[in-house]
């Protein structure tokens, strides 16, 4: 795969040149970045830390119709999807997650939906310099210069972007820059070691997984899940901003005698996710439904696919309202061990 | 805009004035908008609040609620509890940025089927100056 | 703040037969981080603080525990919860007991006088996150920031939450404890957040909404942090009927959000909770503050005060207004 | 499991009331391709034999199980589709009217707009009718027991017609006697019985007959519960005489100490009574009451060296330590028969009634030509100076009827005939006098009323026709200044005595009244009655009728044959001694109910309550409905924010789409 560099001066004209593309790329929404189109012309600052919402909805929109009916036909219509888009500046813990997620949507059963848009995105990623404070990337088998999932990875060098071709897809990306890309050097590979070197040192928080995922199911009735748990509040904040969690529901919306059937995100964490019709809840508490998301990611994911479904973006102990954090879980689920 | 809107009223009536008098408006063939559309209920104090707003999401242009005048509620005090909620969300909606000329409550009596017609053309004069509401529509968006 | 005799009080109340437990606060796992803790013992006393850093309304939690299926013959635990409240969370308390929520027997409430507390999200923005547990105090008429030995004053305004400069209730409304003496009320600032607002036209409030409600992803940690949202079954969650779909979208979020603003007037205690909570930092006190505005300048009603009062939404008085009305 | 709907929707031409504006058949075939809809028809009249009977078979032939009428107001034909397809052996709460006529074909004009608008109510009864549910009304005991408020003619003979059909009546009158204002009255017209000998009879058998009981002086406090059920609370106000040991004798009041000193009521303020006094001779009960507003005993705690009536009442009845005391009973039905308030004419400034002695009204007039009236029957005046006869009359009609700036637009309907029959009995007194009546119309539209004018005019009154505009005083003369519209003559005609044909005008207290029963007022102000055709003596509220001139002015015969139609009504439940409970009332989803009792406190009948009850171990408290109180007006839902108690039939899982359907199609 190619390498190549881009000058700074050079990075608007490099940006245009996708905007012919459906091009997203993260702007600051009110206090936050977040994945937005990028108009011909806009600029595109890589300035930043990571979006609020990680870009997973990309793939696996928020809310997505599978097809529309009308009340009392058995004829369906089929939404069209044939819409390239390119994601400029995933971070890479977030590209993993979509590797590791379409593991999932593999599986069993190929989800057409997920594939399709999987197939029409390309993820330019752009490695971390500054991880953030509850970052963890190099304990769960990622790194600040992870390519898995990418298509092509930036790497900021202070005065000039090197890209790394990951994919064919990222390949025709170079291929269409060309005139603006010159050849890369040693010097930049050197001052991209250097630089990743640096940002896997600034990492603060760590998890020891060690003997986890085989350790959790002896650990189910411990009592430790009833106080990691007790101050949840049960919101969806943890699952909907992990780049990971990929549950989700199927509903008909029906308004007038027209309708559609659509699948959103759901969470675990709530409490009808587990409710029957019949009103019993296989997971009542937010006590089995805390154990559930560890379990789901450290345990389950391990076992099924062989790699943990946490990619240690720290997203959701930034933002849990009520301070739970999974690092600290991790921590005393070891010491359970 | 286009020239040729016209707005689509919801209205929720109860039975016993403002349904009455829209009959009274029918019977002595007062002739008004046909863009209202009438929802019965037994009384004023039965339309939720939310219904409103429903309505307005769902393909309404502007919603009126009728009831009884205060003290003539068939059943006692219905049209107050109407009056407290629905006072409550038209603050709100205009805080949200709702044109107040969605929304419309009246009182109508029985008898008051020329006081009917005049509603009804309050109403959907002022929905029409509001203009479509699309922005709020449910299918509006990734339908 | 009189931390000994909170810890004394707090290792009394635990030892009692019939308390369960006292939900407080304690140190977070990081940074300014402050974290709800339920205390069952004398040895869990020590961990719990009360410093500008406790935000979070714990009343949430006395009607958040599930009531799961008993087996045939066990009794439910009808031990009292004892639990800290500031003046604002006091409210939710109060209001609590007048829908029925809880009853008073049940509740043992440890009122803590509160001089303000700090918007975190200031904090982090003026003075840096940081991964080490720090310290913040109330220190004379400001607050006083202690990291790594180093002592750093800060000057109230520069951090002060927003819905402590509009407080009314600093001092808790209902206590069977009070830690340390009242505080001396301020007198409210302008709500400028909803005046602003007001101040513009429908359509540029309703600019202002579009985009804020764009960003809500629907997590619903608004409704679930809230002390007064404790349906079993929230309507925004039922399907039949659906009053909001759960597609998430401008249209239905918005729905959602007026609907719960709504199920809010004339309840909410403006504790700035939902606000606090929502990952999209949408401005949601706002609404509901400008509700709670409407409902006392209007109609004469101030939730959360009197355990006693009649429900403002399931009552009326023969004069409301009704000059909207046609 | 609930079946699939198959619903069959009827469109009604109704003649051409619809046809005319909406295309009747586009709008059924329209239906017909909307969801679960098997059959869709038109009809040209929808509620006649054929047209439920063309309904009653599709039922049949197609297995339908929801039906729609597109037609008339369900106000007006619900009932009658209900019972057509339960006939056909469906549940009658599967049905759903759509309103194309009253609000649709009578009130726009364009047969497009029409059309479009009908299509869209049937789409939402559609939407709606799918989601209905089965509802079956339930029956509970009534109280063989009726309530009558006020015992004027109406309230007397409704008592009397339900007391002898052999049910307890209760007959509850403000004032110490019975014989409201007919009473008041000398003769009727046309006939010119004399009002008091056909009246008397009836005022003693109330008093006395087994199954009424009197309950006179004394007022309605409360009125709870609902048809078959009415829970009364009435007060009976303290008269200070001992009911039991009062004789009627008289003494009391010859020997108080304010005798004669207070405006009679009864005889209109022309005559006086004593602070102890029995409205009129005839009155039933023929007991004394004491008025604590005039008694000086009970106004300053002292009369004299002691109260002289009780000095001199050898029943030993006086008692001025009675207070008031309350009674409760519970009734099946009950009759308003409040009756009227003669107009004011002082709000008629112009015509100087509260400024002239000599201008009196019409009322005045029945006392002044009443043989028991103040004067016995005399017609004297006094003109300033002296007493006389008065030789100059002029009525005038219309004083506060027809009468947009007093706020009256109705006619009340007796003035024409009252006045026709006091010039009679003016010109029976004052054979000299020049008698005229000013009047805008003659209305003399009942049996013999046209004879009796001719008669009263041949009997040289004169009939000007003229509205006066003003009187004023000239002398020791009256001047009524009016123009003779018929030769456009401006007059001021001098006279002696005007008396003013004043109408009637809605009770001033009725505002107590319709709190008291749930009552509406009709634009007269009068009470309204549930159809003005159909069901004149019925109220919006089951189990309540009106009797008399609380719903609107009019004669005697009118009153009596209304009181005796709201008597034969108010049996009904009575003599069935069951009534049905509405099925439409609210219901609780136990399971989501948080117990907040919001509800509780928003329900106006006291119909819900919280219970505790065991949920999977956990005691919590619910809101629970007792449907016989439950009205069904759903106020408790929308309070409600579990959404948990909802009005059946019109549940939000039935309403929001039908807001949808509207909103949809456009």
């Amino acid at each position: 795969m190619s390498a190549m560099l881009l000058n700074k001066e050079k990075w608007p004209e490099f940006v245009k040149k996708l905007t012919g593309k459906n091009l997203w790329a993260p702007k600051l929404d009110g206090e936050a970045m977040r994945f937005a189109p990028v108009a011909e012309g806009e600029e595109v600052s890589l300035d930043y830390g990571n979006t609020r919402v990680p870009p997973k909805g990309a793939t696996f929109p928020q809310t997505e119709t599978m097809y529309r009916f009308l009340v009392g036909n058995m004829e369906i219509e089929e939404p069209k999807m044939d819409e390239e888009l390119v994601l400029l500046g995933v971070r890479p813990c977030d590209a993993r997650a979509m590797k590791i997620i379409e593991k999932l949507f593999r599986w069993d059963y190929d989800d057409p939906y997920y594939l399709k848009r999987r197939e029409l995105v390309t993820l330019v990623g752009l490695a971390c310099t500054e991880p953030g404070l509850n970052c963890f990337c190099s304990s769960v088998g990622g790194a600040p210069d992870s390519s898995e999932g990418l298509d092509l990875l930036i790497y900021d060098l202070g005065d000039r972007f090197l890209l790394e071709a990951v994919t064919v897809k990222g390949e025709t990306l170079i291929a269409e820059t060309k005139e603006l890309l010159t050849d890369s050097d040693a010097s930049a590979v050197k001052a991209k070691d250097k630089l990743m070197a640096d940002a896997g040192a600034k990492i603060r928080r760590t998890v020891d997984h060690d003997g986890i995922p085989e350790g959790l199911p002896g650990l189910w009735e411990d009592p430790l899940w009833k106080s990691v748990s007790a101050s949840c509040i049960g919101c969806g904040t943890c699952t909907y901003l992990c780049p990971t969690c990929h549950c989700f529901d199927i509903q008909d919306e029906v308004e007038g005698f027209e309708g559609r059937r659509c699948r959103m995100w759901d969470s675990c964490m709530f409490e009808e996710y587990t409710l029957h019709t019949s009103g019993h809840n296989t997971r009542p508490t937010r006590r089995e439904r805390t154990r559930n998301r560890i379990n789901h990611k450290y345990n389950y994911f391990v076992d099924k696919f062989d790699v943990i479904a946490c990619v240690g973006c720290g997203r959701c102990i930034n933002l849990c309202p009520v301070n739970i954090d999974i690092v600290e879980i991790l921590r005393r689920v070891k010491e359970a061990l | 805009m286009s020239d040729n809107y016209e707005p689509n009223i919801v209205a929720f009536l109860c039975n016993w004035c403002s349904y009455a008098g829209a009959d009274l408006a029918g019977t002595s063939r007062v002739q008004y908008p046909a863009n209202i559309q009438v929802i019965r209920v037994m009384c004023s104090g039965r339309v939720n609040p939310l219904y409103v707003m429903n309505a307005l999401q769902q393909g309404a242009d502007g919603v009126l609620v009728s009831g009884c005048h205060p003290g003539d509620c068939h059943y006692m005090e219905g049209n107050f509890y109407a009056r407290r909620r629905l006072g409550m969300l038209k603050d709100l909606m205009e805080f949200v940025g709702v044109d107040p000329k969605r929304f419309h409550m009246s009182w109508v009596s029985a008898s008051e089927g020329h006081k009917w017609k005049e509603v009804v053309e309050k109403t959907v004069e002022d929905a029409r100056e509001a203009g479509p509401f699309e922005g709020f529509r449910r299918r509006q968006i990734d339908w | 703040m009189d931390l000994e005799q909170l810890r004394k009080t707090a290792a009394e109340v635990v030892a009692r037969d019939d308390v369960k437990y006292l939900i407080g606060w304690k140190k977070g796992s990081y940074g300014y981080r402050v974290a709800p803790v339920f205390v069952e013992d004398a040895a869990g006393v020590a961990e719990l603080i009360f410093s500008p850093l406790c935000t979070a309304n714990l009343t949430t939690y006395l009607t958040l525990v599930e009531k799961t299926p008993l087996p045939r013959g066990q009794e439910a635990d009808k031990r009292k919860v004892a639990l800290m409240v500031k003046g604002c969370d006091s409210r939710a308390v109060v209001q609590l007991l007048v829908e029925k929520g809880i009853h008073r027997e049940e509740v043992i409430v440890i009122g803590c006088p509160c001089p303000g507390v700090v918007d975190q999200s200031l904090l982090v923005e003026k003075y840096g996150d940081t991964e080490e547990p720090v310290e913040v105090k109330w220190n004379g008429d400001g607050f006083m920031l202690v990291r790594g030995g180093e002592e750093i004053k800060i000057p109230r305004d520069e951090v002060l939450a927003e819905k402590c400069r509009l407080c009314r209730y600093p001092n808790p409304v209902i206590s069977d404890h009070l830690i340390g003496a009242e505080v001396e009320k301020w007198s409210p600032a302008e709500d400028s957040g909803v005046s602003e607002l007001d101040a513009k036209d429908v359509d540029g409030r309703w600019e202002y909404w579009e985009e804020q409600f764009n960003k809500c992803i629907r997590c619903y940690s608004c409704r679930n942090v809230c002390p007064l949202c404790y349906c079993q079954d929230c309507i925004l969650d039922r399907l039949n009927p659906t009053w909001i779909n759960r597609a998430v979208n401008f249209s239905e979020n918005t729905a959602f959000n007026i609907s719960r603003a709504f199920h809010l007037a004339g309840r909410c205690i403006e504790c700035g909770e939902c606000e606090r909570v929502c990952p999209a930092n949408i401005p949601l006190g706002k609404i509901n503050r400008k509700m709670a505005r409407e409902v006392r300048e209007k109609y004469g009603f101030e939730p959360g005060l009197d355990p006693e009062a009649e429900p403002f939404q399931a009552s009326f008085k023969p004069d409301d207004p009704e000059d909207f009305i046609l | 499991m609930t079946e699939k709907p198959k619903i069959g929707v009827y469109v009604c031409h109704c003649g051409i009331n619809i046809s005319a504006t909406v295309d009747v058949e586009t709008v059924a075939d329209y239906a017909l391709k909307l969801p679960n809809v098997e059959v869709a028809r038109t009809y040209s009249y929808m509620c006649s034999d054929p047209g439920q009977s063309l309904i009653k078979n599709d039922i049949r032939e197609h297995g339908l199980n929801r039906v729609i009428v597109a037609s008339c107001s369900p106000r007006m034909h619900e009932p009658t589709f209900r019972k057509a397809i339960k006939e056909a052996g469906i549940n009658p709460y599967y049905l759903e009217m759509a309103n194309i006529r009253e609000q649709c074909s009578w009130v726009h004009h364009d047969i497009d707009e029409g059309t479009a608008k009908s299509k869209k109510l049937v789409a939402a009864s559609v939407a709606k009718v799918r989601l209905l549910e089965a509802l079956e009304s339930k029956e509970v005991d009534a109280e063989p027991s009726a309530l009558v408020i006020g015992a004027g003619i109406a309230g007397i003979q409704a008592a009397l017609d339900i007391a002898d059909a052999g049910f307890k009546v209760y007959l509850v009158e403000k004032t110490p006697s019975v014989g409201g204002r007919m009473a008041q009255l000398d003769k009727t017209f046309p006939t010119l019985d004399c009002s008091a000998c056909i009246l008397t009879p009836k005022m003693v058998d109330c008093a006395s007959h087994p199954n009424i009981e009197l309950l006179s002086y004394s007022e309605v406090e409360e009125i709870g519960g609902y048809i078959g059920n009415f829970d009364i609370k009435v007060r009976k106000k303290a008269r200070y005489v001992d009911f039991d040991k009062c004789t009627g004798c008289g003494d009391c009041a010859a020997e108080c100490r304010v005798k004669d000193r207070f405006p009679s009521e009864f005889d209109m303020g022309m005559g006086k009574r004593s602070a102890v006094y029995l409205p009129f001779p005839q009155a039933v009960p023929a007991k004394y009451t004491i008025d604590p507003e005039s008694c000086l005993y009970l106004t300053k705690g002292k009369c004299g060296k002691g109260p002289k009536c009780a000095e001199v009442c050898q029943a030993g009845a006086i008692n001025f330590d009675q207070v008031d005391e309350t009674v409760e009973f519970r009734v099946g039905a009950v009759i308003v028969a409040t009756g009227f308030d003669p107009f004011d004419a002082s709000r008629k400034p112009e015509y100087g009634y509260s400024d002239y002695p000599n201008v009196i009204t019409g009322m005045e007039m029945e006392r002044l030509v009443s043989a028991s009236g103040p004067t016995g029957g005399k017609i004297k005046i006094f003109n300033g100076k002296e007493e006389i006869e008065p030789k100059e009359v002029a009525f005038i009609k219309c004083v506060g009827s027809r009468d947009e700036s007093v706020g009256n637009e109705y006619c009340s309907r007796v003035c024409c005939m009252y006045v026709a029959k006091q010039a009679h009995l003016l010109r029976d007194k004052l054979p000299d006098a020049n008698i005229r009546v000013y009047y805008m119309d003659v209305r003399a539209f009942g049996k013999g009323f046209e004879e009796f004018y001719d008669r009263v005019r041949r009997e040289n009154v004169r009939y000007i026709r003229g509205n006066p505009s003003e009187i004023f005083k000239r002398g020791d003369k009256l001047v009524v200044k009016v123009e003779d519209t018929l030769t456009a003559t401006p007059l001021e005609d001098e006279v002696d005595l005007v008396v003013l044909g004043v109408g009637l005008e809605p009770r001033a207290d009725m505002r107590q009244t319709m709190e008291l029963l749930r009552l509406s007022q009709s634009p007269d102000r009068f009470f309204l009655e549930a159809h003005p055709k159909l069901r004149p003596v019925d109220t919006a509220t089951d189990g309540v009728f009106l009797a008399g001139c609380c719903q609107g002015p009019k004669d005697i015969p009118d009153t009596v044959a209304q009181a005796k139609g709201a008597a034969s009504s108010a049996m009904i439940p009575l003599a069935r001694g069951k009534v049905v409970i509405s099925a439409q009332v609210a219901t609780v989803d136990e399971s989501t109910c948080r117990g907040c009792g919001f509800c509780v406190n928003i329900c106006p009948y006291t119909a819900i309550e919280l219970v505790t009850v065991n949920r999977f171990g956990h005691e919590v408290e619910v809101a629970r409905v007792n449907e016989a109180l439950c009205k069904g007006c759903g106020s408790c839902s929308p309070g409600c924010l579990s959404d948990s108690i909802q009005p059946k039939s019109f549940r939000d899982r039935q309403i929001l789409p039908q807001i949808a359907a509207l909103g949809v199609f456009k």
